[in-house]
C-alpha cells in the first residue's frame, strides 16, 4: 500500500508499465512516448522527494517493507548467532541481538525489532520493549566489552512501551541503567537510527561513539502525535507536531545529534531497500574503521565528549 | 510550587482575598490549615501526613545547613528549534520564569550537608512542570562535574514532568548528558543521593534520577516513565489502586526508603556522613 | 521454650530460683544447699553442652531468641541505614541490608533475616530469599565496591526458597551470579555463618576471603531433614543424617570450609546474645584488620586461592 | 544413561533378552526404535524428536572434531566425611564406578570443535546421577584453568541432580570453586559455552551451568535449581505444564536458544568461531 504522497508516483508508474505492455504485444512503437513519460517520472520523483515533509518522512519511516534489524543484519552480516533473554525475568521479542560477523569480523549487534506483519507485530510488541528487552540489550554489551568486539545499536522503536507490566520492572531505570552501560563500553559503539527512534526507549541503546541516521528516519523526544495530543490537544495535528520538533535526519545532523546521514533511494528505503543497505554498509565500515583505531580510554572519552556537548543555553 | 502559584495568580488577578491566602487545604484530607504552620511542618499536612509539593527555595533551606548554601547555577534558556505550537517557546519561557521567579526549573549550588561539602540540585515543578531542556540538563551535569573536581558529595531532588518537548532531541540528550556525567564521581568516591518527589517521570526519572547510589522517595510521590495518562490509554483500563506511588516503587524494588519529608534531611545526612570519603572514617 | 535437652537445666534453675526465692522471704539459710545445687547445676551445662550431638546444634541454629542478622547490626554496628530493592524486580524482605558503621568505619552488610515471630517470619519467607533477595544483595556489593568498604555477609537461611515464582525469575541464574560477584569483589568481604547454612542460598553471600562461623550454627549442602528424606525416604532421620554430613562448626574448620570458630556461651547464643555477640565483634575485627592491609589484586587473588583449594580426591 | 544402564543391570542379572537390547521405546511417544538408528540418530527420537539422554562418551564424539579428542579427566573420588546412610559412601562409589565405567560423573579434555581450540566437559548422569562432588568440581575447575593457559574455549555439557550429598560441605564448595575459575577465562576473551541437558539441577545450574557466555538448551531438558519433588512438596500443588522445562527458561530468560541435538555441534561451533581470539577476524 502506497504512502499517500508515493501515490500519483506509483500511478504514474503504472501507466507507464502498461503502455509498454501494450507497445510490447500491439508490436505499436511509443518508446518516444514512454521516454518522455519517464523523464516525467523521474521529475516528478526529485519534486516529491526533494521536498518531502517531516511528517512525509515519518511516514516512510513507517513504512511497511522498510528493512528491520533483522534484515540489515541478514543482509550486511554473516555467521548470526541470536542470543535471548535477559537472565533475569524474560526474553523480550521487540529486542533482537547476538554476536555476527561484519566484514568478516566479529561484532555484538542489538536491535529494536519490528514485525513484518501484524501477528509478528503482535509477538515483538511493536518494537516497544520491555525492561528484559533493555537488559538483554546490557548483557550483549557485557559481551561486546568481555571480548572486545564493536557495538553495534539499530533503533527502530516508536518507543519504549508504556504499560504497567513494564512500570512494574522498572521502566525508568532500566532506560537509565542501558544508557549508561552503553556510555561505559570499551569497544566502539555505533548506533544507527534505521526507522523510528522514539524517546528514551531509542536512546537506550542510542549512546554510540558515533550516531548514524538514515536518511528518513526520525528520532525525537516524543512521538508527533504524542507531541500533538499535548500540545495541541489534538493527535490530528501530528504533521504540525513534526514539523516543530525538527525530527528528521537533516535537523538532527544541524543540532548535532547526530554526526551522519545514511542516503536512501529516492522515496525511501522500503522502495529498494538493497541500495539503501549498501549505503548503510558503507557507512558502518567506515565508521568502524575510524572508531577501531582508539584505545578504550580514547572511546570512552570521545564518547563523554561527544554528549557532553548538546544542548543549547546562554550563560547567565 | 502549585499553593505558591495559586496564590501568585491570585495577587495577580488583583483580587484582595486575605482569608484564602493565609489558609490552604489539604488535597487529601480536606483538613483547613494556617499556612505558615503548614511551611513550619514543611508542607506535610499535620492532619494525616500528605505531602504536598514544597517550592524548590524551600527544598534548599530544608536540606542545606544552615548559610551553607552558595547558589551557582545561572544558565537561561534559548529556543534551539525556534519551537512554535500554540505560541512560541520563547513566550512560554517568559511566562514561565514570570510565575517560577527563575530562568529555568532548576536552582542549585554548593552547600554543606550535616557538615558533608555538596552539590545540591533541586528542580522546580512551577517552571513547566520542572521538565527538563538544555538548562536543566546542562546545570546537572556541570553540578556533577563541580562535584568531582571539588569532593562533593551529589544530592538531587527531582521532581519533573519529563524531558521538555519544546527542545526536542536536544531536550532527550540531556538524559545521556547526566548520565555520562555521574560516571564522574566514581573515580573519586564521591557519593550521589537521589530524593524522588511527586511527581517524578518521564525522561528525568529514566536518567540521572535513577542512578544514584541511594535512592529516597517522599510518600504517595507518583514516580514512574510513562504518565498515567499514557498508559491508560496504551491498556484502556483503570489503573491499580497505589501503581506508582513510592510505596508502589519500594516494594518493586526501585527506591532503597520511603521517607517522610521530616526526616529527610537526617536521612540523607546519615549517608553522605557514611560514603563521603572524608567521613568514612570518624 | 526450651529445647529438648535444655529441659533439665531449665528445670534445676528453676528449683534453684524458688530456693533463693524462699530463702529470702523466710529468713531460713539455705546458703549451702544453694550452693551446692549451683555447682551441680554448672556440671550438668558443662556435660550437656560439652557433648551436644551434631542434631542437637542445628537446633541450636535454629533456637528462637538467637540474634539474627539485624540484631547483629544493631548490636554491633552504628549509624545503619537500610537498603532496599533489587533495582529489577522487587524487594525481599528475607534479605536485608544497607550502611553502617563497623569501630567507626563505614562497611557493606547484607544478611538472611529470619523473622523473630511468626507474622514476621511470614513476611520474611522464613528467610529464604526469591532471586530478588540476591540481586539486592549483588547491589550491595557493586556498592562496597564502588566506595572501596569492606562487605560482611551474615548467612542465617534453610536455603533459597524452593518455589514456582523463585524458578521462574531464575533461582539458579542468581545465585551463580551472587556468588561470582562476590567473587569479584575488590574489597575485603566476610561471610559469617550465624545459624543456618543452607545449601547455594547461603553460599550466594558466602564468598568471603575469610569465612567465619559461630559455634553451634551449621553450614552444609542440604538440611539434616532433606537429606534424611532423600537417603534414608523418612525425614525423621535428621539426627542421623546431621551426624552423616559433618555440618557442625568444628567439622567443617576441619574440613577447611570455615576458617574461624565464633565460641558462643554455654547453651548457645540464645541463652546469652550480648557474650555471643561480644565474640562475633572481635572475631570480625580481628579479621577486617588482617584483611585490610591487602591491596585489591591480593583480596582477589586470596579468595581465589581460599576456594581453589577446597575438596578432596586422588590422583588418578 | 538410562538405556546403557538398563541394558547393563540386565546383562548383570544374566538374561539373555536379545529382542529387548536391539530395540529401545520412546518414553514420549512410545515408538519402538532400533537401537541402531537411535543412536545413529543421537539419541533424538526419529518419529516425535524426543531428547533421549545420551551418554557422555556418545555427547564427545558429537562435539568433538573427529579425532581430536584427548582426555585429560583422571581423578578419583574418597570419601572424605566418612559418610554412611544406609551404606557407605565407598562402597556407593564402587557401584557407580561399575555402572558408568569411569572413576567419577565426568569426563573431558582437549579438542578442537569446529577447528577452534577447546576444553570440552562432560558431565555424566550414568555416574550418581551427574552428581558433583570434589571430583567433578576439581576436575571443571582445571579444564577451565587449563582453557585459560593454553588459550583454548571451553564448552561444558551439564547433567546433573546436583550437588553430592555425600560429600556434603565440600560439594558445596565446588559451587563456589568452578566458579571463581571462569574468571580465568575474562583476561584472555576465551569463550565458554554451556550446554544444559536434561535434567539439570542443584548446585550445578546454580554454578558453572548458568554462567557461560552463550547458554544453549537441549528440547525438553529440565532445568532448574530445586527439583520438582522438592517444589511440590513447598507449594503443595502440582506443577504447571512445561514448568523448568527448557522451553520455559527460554521464555523466562535464562538460556540463549534451544536447540536440536542434530544442529548442536555447528551451533556450539559458530559461537566459538564468532568469540575465540584467533578467529575473531577472518
Ligand atoms: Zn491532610
Ligand atoms: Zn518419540
Amino acid at each position: 500500500m502506497p504512502l499517500e504522497f508515493e501515490k500519483p508516483i506509483e500511478e504514474l508508474e503504472s501507466k507507464i508499465a502498461e503502455l509498454e505492455g501494450f507497445a510490447a504485444s500491439s508490436g505499436v512503437d511509443l518508446s518516444d512516448e514512454i521516454r518522455g513519460l519517464r523523464e516525467r517520472l523521474a521529475r516528478l520523483k526529485s519534486e516529491t522527494f526533494a521536498n518531502l515533509s517531516r511528517w512525509e518522512r515519518v511516514q516512510i519511516a513507517r513504512a511497511p517493507g522498510r528493512p528491520t534489524t533483522l534484515d540489515v543484519i541478514a543482509q550486511l552480516m554473516t555467521d548470526f548467532v541470536e542470543l535471548s533473554g535477559d537472565r533475569t525475568f524474560g526474553e523480550d521479542a521487540a529486542v533482537v541481538g547476538g554476536l555476527a560477523r561484519f566484514e568478516g569480523s566479529t561484532v555484538v549487534v542489538v536491535g529494536h525489532q519490528k514485525g513484518r506483519d501484524t501477528k509478528e507485530n503482535i509477538r515483538r510488541n511493536f518494537a516497544m520493549p520491555h525492561p528484559e528487552g533493555y537488559r538483554k540489550a546490557m548483557r550483549l554489551m557485557d559481551m561486546a566489552d568481555r571480548f572486545g568486539r564493536p557495538f553495534i545499536a539499530f533503533i527502530d522503536t516508536p518507543g519504549a512501551y508504556p504499560g504497567i507490566s513494564a512500570e512494574e520492572r522498572g521502566q525508568a531505570w532500566v532506560i537509565a541503567q542501558s544508557i549508561q552501560r552503553m556510555a561505559r563500553l570499551r569497544v566502539p559503539a555505533v548506533a544507527v537510527v534505521l526507522g523510528e527512534g522514539g524517546s528514551g526507549g531509542a536512546l537506550a541503546i542510542g549512546v554510540g561513539n558515533r550516531v548514524l541516521i538514515m536518511e528518513n528516519a526520525w528520532y525525537s523526544v516524543i512521538s508527533p502525535e504524542s507531541c500533538a495530543a499535548i500540545l495541541w490537544r489534538d493527535a490530528r495535528e501530528a504533521a504540525k507536531a513534526a514539523e516543530a520538533l525538527k525530527l528528521t535526519a537533516p535537523d538532527l545532523l544541524a543540532l548535532g545529534v547526530v554526526d551522519r546521514v545514511i542516503p536512501e533511494p529516492d522515496g525511501g528505503a522500503h522502495r529498494n531497500p538493497q541500495a539503501a543497505l549498501a549505503n548503510l554498509k558503507q557507512a558502518l565500515s567506515e565508521t568502524l574503521a575510524e572508531l577501531g583505531a582508539l584505545s578504550p580510554e580514547a572511546l570512552l572519552e570521545d564518547r563523554y565528549r561527544r554528549f557532553r556537548g548538546l544542548g543549547q543555553f546562554l550563560e547567565g | 510550587m502549585a499553593l505558591e502559584r495559586l496564590f501568585r495568580r491570585r495577587r495577580a488577578q488583583g483580587e484582595a482575598r486575605d482569608i484564602p491566602e493565609l489558609w490552604a487545604k489539604c488535597p487529601k484530607c480536606d483538613a483547613q490549615i494556617y499556612k505558615k504552620d503548614l511551611e513550619h511542618n514543611l508542607y506535610v499536612c499535620p492532619k494525616c501526613s500528605h505531602h504536598l509539593r514544597m517550592p524548590a527555595s524551600k527544598r534548599i533551606e530544608m536540606l542545606a545547613d544552615p548559610g551553607s548554601f552558595e547558589e551557582t547555577t545561572r544558565l537561561r534558556p534559548t529556543d534551539p528549534l525556534g519551537f512554535v505550537d500554540t505560541e512560541p517557546y520563547p513566550k512560554r519561557l517568559e511566562r514561565y520564569q514570570r510565575e517560577a521567579g527563575r530562568p529555568d526549573a532548576i536552582v542549585g549550588g554548593r552547600c554543606t550537608i550535616g557538615g558533608v561539602p555538596s552539590i545540591l540540585l533541586v528542580m522546580d515543578y512551577a517552571f513547566a512542570g520542572g521538565s527538563m531542556g538544555s538548562v536543566v540538563g546542562e546545570e546537572i551535569t556541570r553540578g556533577i562535574e563541580q562535584a568531582a573536581q571539588e569532593e562533593r558529595a551529589v544530592v538531587i531532588v527531582a521532581v519533573s514532568g519529563g524531558a521538555r518537548m519544546q527542545e526536542a532531541a536536544l531536550s532527550l540528550m540531556q538524559m545521556a548528558k547526566t548520565t555520562l556525567a555521574l560516571d564522574r564521581l566514581w573515580a573519586r568516591r564521591l557519593p550521589y543521593v537521589s530524593i524522588l518527589t511527586d511527581p517524578t517521570t518521564g525522561g528525568v526519572t529514566a536518567s540521572f534520577a535513577a542512578l544514584a547510589d541511594v535512592i529516597f522517595a517522599e510518600p504517595g510521590a507518583l514516580i514512574g516513565f510513562a504518565g498515567p495518562r499514557v498508559i491508560k490509554q496504551t491498556i484502556r483500563q483503570e489503573l491499580p489502586e497505589g501503581f506508582q506511588r513510592a510505596e508502589f516503587l519500594l516494594k518493586h524494588g526501585m527506591v532503597d526508603q520511603v521517607v517522610d519529608r521530616r526526616r529527610l534531611k537526617a536521612q540523607v545526612a546519615q549517608v553522605l556522613g557514611l560514603l563521603h570519603p572524608a567521613r568514612v572514617r570518624l
